[in-house]
């Protein structure tokens, strides 16, 4: 339609023809790759990420980011497999309103820092990333939640599907994208999110609350990154207090930016970064089935960021001086 | 039409505003009324769009009450302003460049919960009908990123006409038009008066403010010196009621000797911003470049000066053909820019005054190595007796002086670096008049003293008073070379204005 | 006269300082690979009940981190603070040999216990080890060849690559595979490696899965790599056709075993790690116990103890084998 | 008239000397450390004691000695996440061509070069590309990390005996690396506060745009600071393989947040154009106290987490907040 349309649909369908020929290129070598079950096997990689990187879009675009959404994710995750540990009476249903609720709160304390006293979220969250671990570790009195304390009701979720064998973690998962997707295109507050990130000087002028705007991502990361912590204990069973949601952050972040959202904010859409989600699960998936160690997943991680980011760069460049010739003459 | 008996929609009483201790608006008292066209005159930093932006809820008074259709309002916020009916069209256009046309058009009147649906189907066919109105052709589900200033300068104004206001702010909204588009936006102001609504309009330029307006206020140093009827005043009423003496004051500019060519520019040209200017500029000689807001004068300043160098055209300094990539390669070459925007360009806000002033002379203040502090500090305070600026320490963090104080501190970094060619580009932007007239000495001292002096302005007197030669700049063009005798404010407009005789009536 | 009085005196002063110190409690603190480690709680247990009986003072450090460095001011705290035994689970084989032997030189006894320091034996006086890790392997082979009924692939799902103690037991199930004719119908096809986490080892099995669909069996001798694994054979309901076994713990392991998932697994008792090295220090500290290669001593509920090799101290001769049987009478 | 008008809008009169003197953010460093020595020798008997102090001090000197040039860089305007992967990566690379039979002094170029070309690729993408240098370094980080691993797999590599216990060796009764560390502090100090360059850092990092206006060349004063910081954190990565006698790829694991955290409490302004070297200088020293204070009494590491997340916020939020107060 418009070039602005067709921008945003190349980048996606950019992402889109790599998974395919990345998924082409490795069933060539490994035919096995290109089934139902490795399919099942990427989707059930992706639920946790998917999650983060929903609340992790909507912190970018509005220029922030949050890198204490692992620990949000640990500590949430602790609290509700310390209340299915100690107060087992409690219906364990109760978990996701309480993972989610403190998700909220801990979200909430990064977006106040950030809005009341005018400070960079990269250092804030960088912050806040050592309290909330250091607390998990004091409230759990460093001891690991084991499975037989996770009702299996909840593990369930991650094993059990309602429709095409398809577990319940990858519906949630992909019920969180599709509301955060009406929540970015069709809520005014959605709006005022990427136009705050677009333009931060100009929001207010327009009306736009900037700390409510600011508040509600960050509050929207750590509630997702609660839900992603039930999801943690759903997914493995256990919660421990030093690995669960350690390096949450780098791998959201790396499906974020290969999805298409701009650092500098404004710019970013669900459904490339649900690709980038899944673009990511498919290298996940594929490294051990071709053999590859998984020390060298880190590496690839760092550079396919790097690359996203400098593809993000050259698109602005020459969105940049197409944008300078004027209209009139 | 008359409008003098019209009730009133918005009355100022004793306004004023501080920033950081300074007062720049002072007991401001005002009635605005409904169906009139108002202008607001004065210049540059005399206080109109402070004041408008009070009303808009950009700025919170420091003193005084507005009073809307007699009830007493506090105007928190623009948010506030827009329920209460009021929109500001900002003077450089605010946009979001990643949101669409449509969206900018009905951001900050969306109204609704947080959680509200945006009605997108209900909200494009809104835009197009409004784009529609002003006969401005732009795909309304395009983002803002890429249109030209003038579009979206039109998308501002039609983003408050959609808007449905009883009072419409325009911050010098006709800079960046095409005649044709002034035209436009005059007629749909005209509508929008007889439509029982106010139009709040500012500008300096007096033919525009002539064919439009019904009422003129006239601010000058932060107070409101006068409020008439438009037909009461003749120009040169208004401009003696804006600079507060006659005109004649400024003609400053003694004949000096004009020597070799210092400055010669060949076919520079950076495309999308300007193409194939040349010119030269000669020692003791002042030259004024001239042209509309987005002419691109301020691009060919910052190419001469390697901060966006030209990528065709050749420069020579001194007669020799020189290549200059960024403005170390300009300042060693004897070139000095003095930038039109002071806090982005300009200075360094929060270090201190001296600090400032020796910028630009690292070799002068550190001979080897070290810097030496008793050279940089007599450096500075010979600087600083020499443009008197007025300062309370040289450690003062430069932030805490005054706009004009700043400039001349920018100024007097520049004169240390014993510049042949000086350009200057907007000097006198937002400084006093008192300081304003130092400013023009000083540039015919320079001149005197031999070197070469571009001049960029927008202030029309003030190039007809400094200027032996002016240019003026159109689209990326250079379309007129206007010697001093024949330079008139009529003549730079029409060579300004693209395609057309005189301004739209 | 007056030197016989001021010699006898000496002695005196001296007997009472030797008896003040003794009568000063033993301190014995345990720095583990990083806190958080459910495996390190059973060890601290055993370390706090012997010291209770023993009336030593005791207290369990930990990095928040396992990183290699991450121990280091820990030790350099712990000397500072004057304890007497340093037990340590070292996180790297060889970066912490600097510090551990000035802990030495200040007369304090090093035990690694739980890990040893491969290759830098010199840097500790003695390391307690759960079993002679010679037999893990062939001990883990049996296991699986008795769930498969020696026949068929079976595949090795490990920790790291570089992970010491689970190359020494993959080499030995390696050897035995091979010269034992008892396993010749079982065939090794692959062996991976999740890095002990859930995520890497949960792909590798599946890979394993997909790349070998005639698998039979699984060994990880490793406690994240087993569970993983269950938990993988437990949600494709693979649970007859590949059987997974290796290294657990019981705690994290109950459920495999309850629903039938995991037939059986084996493990050592760490609790008895704490135990023995409390005692042995004790006894090295007060002259009881000789550290030396091929010394024996007494440890109530162990009986009697082996120096080996090395100075290596194990704390029992065989795996114990866990399953639905005996699965709840561990409570670790 | 005008005159009138003209000083009214001249700014308000100059804060007296003692404000000029005492409201300083290295003042709040100082008075922290203070009262951090004061709260260790309460917690612990053993904590008072200089060898000990010093040689806790020797621990963390790799990381403070990049704290410095990143302090640099932050005045600058801007942030270099990479350099505890940096080394690793530059340590680990020396330690397998040593180990592949290259000559010691050769490995130890290669080292230095590799720290070197990291620093020149993160300052490539962030001025070349003009892309911010947080993202950048982010990325960078788990790149440099992950090559790491890569070479070095999960195993230690042993460096030869003769370049190992740098920590050992002691000047005055002081160990080097901390003999190292001050005379970095010294000469960057000078450096920043005394040289045209130390002088163009500031200016560019308080108006980037203005310094480029007043002919400073920011682009090759920020390429320079980001070659230091890949400089100097290879010297960092070597001192640490000399002083643990190996090198593995987790190296420096989570440095990052400790030099940080030691520029920021030394009153450097996240957003550029403020700090001072003092100001870190002496934020390393009270790092140290803090986390020696906490391990020597026994305090439970997750404290020490909650209390380094604390400390970062709060000096940003204290150093904003005399910043905005002194700067009207």
């Amino acid at each position: 339609m418009t070039g602005w349309r067709s921008l945003l649909l190349r980048r996606e369908t950019g992402i889109a023809v790599m998974i395919v020929l990345f998924c082409l290129a490795v069933g060539a070598v490994k035919p096995q790759f290109l089934t139902l079950n490795s399919l099942r096997i990427i989707l059930l990689l992706t639920p946790l990420i998917l999650i983060g990187a929903m609340g992790q879009m909507l912190v970018i675009v509005a220029r922030h980011v949050d890198l204490s959404i692992g620990s949000i994710l640990g500590l949430t995750a602790m609290v509700a497999g310390m209340m299915f540990r100690y107060a087992p009476e409690v219906p364990w249903p109760l978990a996701f309103p309480l993972a989610i609720g403190l998700g909220a709160v801990l979200g909430l304390v990064n977006g106040a820092l950030v809005t009341l006293f005018r400070l960079p979220a990269i250092i804030v969250t960088l912050g806040t990333l050592s309290l909330y671990r250091g607390m998990t570790f004091i409230i759990s009195d460093a001891k690991q939640i084991d499975r037989q304390y996770v009702p299996s009701a909840l593990k369930a979720m991650s094993q059990t599907s309602p429709v095409f064998g398809i577990p319940w973690i990858i519906f949630i998962a992909f019920g969180v994208a599709l509301l955060t997707w009406w929540f970015a295109m069709h809520t005014r507050i959605g709006r005022q999110v990427f136009a705050l990130g677009s333009n931060p000087v100009a929001a207010p002028l327009r009306g736009i609350n900037v700390t409510r705007v600011t508040l509600t991502v960050f509050a929207i990361s750590g509630a997702l990154s609660g839900l992603a912590g039930i999801m943690y204990a759903s997914r493995w069973g256990f919660v421990n207090p030093s690995n669960t949601g350690n390096g949450f952050e780098f791998q959201v972040i790396a499906a974020v930016v290969i999805g298409g959202v701009s650092i500098n904010g404004g710019v970013g859409t669900v459904p490339g970064v649900v690709l980038g989600v899944l673009l990511l699960g498919c290298v996940s998936a594929a490294l051990p089935l071709l053999g590859i160690p998984g020390t060298t997943q880190s590496a690839i991680y760092g550079a396919v960021i790097l690359i996203a980011l400098v593809i993000d760069r050259m698109v602005r460049m020459q969105g940049r001086t197409r944008g300078t010739q004027r209209a009139g003459a | 039409m008359d409008s003098g008996s019209n009730p009133v929609l918005l009355s100022a009483r004793g306004i004023a505003k501080q920033f950081a201790g300074v007062e720049v608006l002072s007991d401001v008292s005002l009635d605005l009324r409904r169906g009139e066209i108002h202008a607001l005159l004065g210049e540059n930093g005399a206080g109109k769009s402070t004041f408008a932006k009070i009303i808009a809820g950009v700025h919170r008074p420091t003193r005084g009450t507005l009073v809307l259709n007699g009830q007493e309002v506090d105007i928190a916020n623009p948010i506030v302003a827009q329920r209460l009916g009021i929109t500001l069209i900002h003077q450089e256009p605010i946009s979001f460049p990643d949101l669409s046309v449509a969206e900018n058009l009905v951001l900050g009147r969306d109204a609704g919960a947080p959680l509200a649906r945006v009605p997108w189907a209900r909200m494009l066919a809104e835009a197009r009908a409004t784009m529609g109105l002003l006969g401005v052709s732009i795909d309304v589900t395009r983002p803002m990123r890429g249109l030209s200033i003038a579009d979206q300068q039109m998308v501002e104004i039609a983003r408050a006409l959609a808007s449905d206001s009883r009072l419409i702010l325009m911050d010098e909204p006709t800079a960046p038009l095409t005649p044709k588009e002034v035209a436009t936006l005059f007629t749909i102001a005209r509508r929008l008066r007889d439509e029982g609504r106010t139009v709040i309009f500012i500008s300096h330029r007096l033919e525009e403010v002539r064919a439009l307006c019904d009422r003129v206020t006239i601010f000058r140093d932060g107070r409101k010196v006068a409020t008439e009827p438009t037909a009461a005043l003749a120009d040169a009423d208004i401009i003696r009621l804006m600079i507060g003496r006659p005109l004649k004051e400024y003609l400053h500019k003694t004949k000096t000797q004009v020597g070799d060519v210092a400055l010669k520019v060949t076919g520079l040209t950076r495309p999308g911003l300007f193409r194939d200017i040349s010119f030269q500029v000669r020692r003791g000689e002042v030259v004024g470049l001239a042209g509309l807001v987005g002419a691109g004068r301020t691009d060919v300043a910052q190419a001469i000066f390697g901060i966006a160098p030209a990528e065709q055209g050749s420069i020579e300094v001194a007669g020799r053909p020189v290549r200059i990539p960024d403005p170390a390669a300009a300042i060693a070459l004897g070139l000095a820019f003095v930038p039109e925007d002071r806090a982005q360009a300009g200075i360094f806000r929060s270090l201190p005054v001296d600090q400032n002033i020796t910028a630009a002379v690292p070799r002068r203040i550190a001979p080897v190595l070290f810097i030496r502090r008793a050279v940089e500090r007599a450096l500075a305070v010979e600087a600083v007796k020499r443009l008197r600026i007025r300062l309370a320490t040289l450690r003062q963090p430069i932030g805490e002086l005054s706009g004009g104080n700043q400039q001349k501190a920018i100024l007097s970094r520049w004169l240390l670096t014993d510049p042949q060619v000086l350009i200057l580009d907007e000097p006198t932007r937002g400084i006093d008049i008192g300081v304003k007239a130092e400013f023009y000495d000083r540039i015919g001292e320079l001149a005197a003293d031999g070197r070469a002096i571009l001049l960029i302005s927008s202030e029309l007197p003030e190039l007809l008073a400094l200027c032996d030669r002016i240019l003026v700049m159109s689209e990326g063009r250079l379309t007129a070379e206007l010697p001093r005798a024949q330079a008139t404010q009529e003549a730079i407009m029409q060579a300004a204005v693209p395609r057309l005789q005189g301004v739209a009536a | 006269m007056l030197r016989k009085s001021t010699l006898i005196g000496l002695t005196a002063g001296l007997a009472m300082l030797a008896g003040a110190a003794m009568a000063e409690p033993l301190k014995i603190v345990y720095i583990g690979k990083n806190t958080g480690n459910p495996y390190f709680d059973s060890i601290t247990g055993g370390f706090e009940d012997a010291c209770k009986s023993l009336g030593c003072e005791f207290e369990f450090v930990a990095p928040a981190t396992a990183e290699a460095t991450s121990q280091i001011p820990f030790i350099e705290a712990q000397i500072q603070r004057g304890v007497n035994v340093i037990g340590i689970a070292p996180n790297s084989p060889d970066a912490l040999n600097e510090v551990l032997a000035s802990a030495r030189e200040k007369g304090i006894l090093v035990l690694t216990v739980n890990g040893d320091i491969t290759g830098s034996e010199q840097y500790r006086d003695a390391t307690i080890l759960p079993v002679n890790f010679d037999i893990v392997g062939r001990d883990q082979v049996e296991l699986v060849g008795s769930l498969i009924g020696y026949e068929g692939e079976i595949a090795i799902l490990s920790a790291t690559t570089e992970a010491p103690d689970q190359n020494k037991w993959i080499v030995g199930m390696n050897e035995t595979l091979k010269s034992d004719p008892k396993y010749a119908k079982m065939k090794l096809v692959a062996t991976v490696y999740g890095d002990d986490q859930p995520e890497k080892s949960t792909t590798e099995m599946e890979a394993l899965l997909a790349n070998f669909p005639n698998l039979k069996g699984v060994i990880a001798p490793t406690t994240v790599g087993i569970a993983a694994a269950a938990q993988v054979v437990q949600s494709r309901g693979l649970a007859e056709t590949v059987k997974v076994t290796g290294l657990g713990l019981p705690s994290e392991m109950r459920d495999f075993i309850k629903d039938g998932t995991v037939t059986a697994f084996q493990l050592w008792s760490p609790y008895n790690e704490g135990w023995l090295a409390v005692h042995f220090a004790k006894g090295v500290l007060d002259g009881s116990i000789k550290n030396e290669v091929g010394g024996t001593f007494e440890v109530p509920n162990l009986g009697t103890i082996t120096i080996n090799p090395n100075n290596s101290i194990n704390t029992q001769a065989e795996l114990t084998t866990f399953d639905a049987k005996n699965i709840d009478e561990f409570n670790f | 008239m005008t005159e009138t008008s003209a000083t009214a809008r001249d700014a308000a009169p100059p804060r007296p000397l003692w404000q000029v003197l005492l409201i300083r953010p290295e003042m709040m460093t100082l008075i922290l450390l203070l009262v951090g020595i004061f709260a260790g020798s309460q917690l612990s008997e053993f904590f008072l004691d200089t060898d000990y102090i010093l040689k806790s001090f020797t621990l963390s000197a790799e990381f403070a000695m990049v704290a410095l040039v990143l302090t640099l860089v932050i005045i600058a305007g801007e942030i270099d996440l990479s350099p505890a992967a940096n080394m690793a990566l530059s340590a680990c690379l020396f330690a397998w061509v040593q180990a592949a039979g290259v000559p010691l002094p050769l490995a130890v170029l290669v080292g230095l070069g590799a720290g070197l070309a990291m620093g020149a690729l993160n300052g490539a993408l962030v001025i070349g590309l003009q892309i911010p240098s947080i993202i950048v370094t982010i990325g960078t980080l788990i790149l440099y990390r992950g090559l790491a691993q890569i070479i070095a797999g999960d195993k230690s590599i042993r460096v030869p005996e003769s370049f190992v216990g740098i920590n050992d060796v002691m000047v005055a009764g002081i160990p080097l690396p901390v003999i190292l560390f001050c005379l970095l502090a010294l000469v960057l100090g000078l450096l920043l506060g005394t040289t045209i360059f130390g002088r163009q850092i500031y200016l560019v990092g308080t108006n980037e745009v203005a310094a480029r206006h007043a002919g400073v060349r920011s682009a090759r004063i920020r390429m320079i600071l980001f070659l230091m910081m890949g400089l100097v954190s290879a010297v960092a990565g070597l001192m640490t393989a000399s002083r643990l006698g190996s090198v593995r790829y987790d190296l420096g694991l989570g440095g990052e947040l400790q030099m940080v955290l030691m520029a920021m409490l030394g009153g450097t302004y996240i957003f550029g154009g403020r700090g001072t070297i003092l100001g870190t200088f002496l934020a390393a020293w009270l790092l140290v106290i803090v986390t020696t204070g906490m391990i020597v009494a026994n305090v439970l590491p997750a404290w020490q987490l909650c209390v380094l997340g604390l400390l970062l916020i709060v000096s940003i939020i204290a150093t904003n907040l005399i910043y905005s107060r002194t700067q009207r």
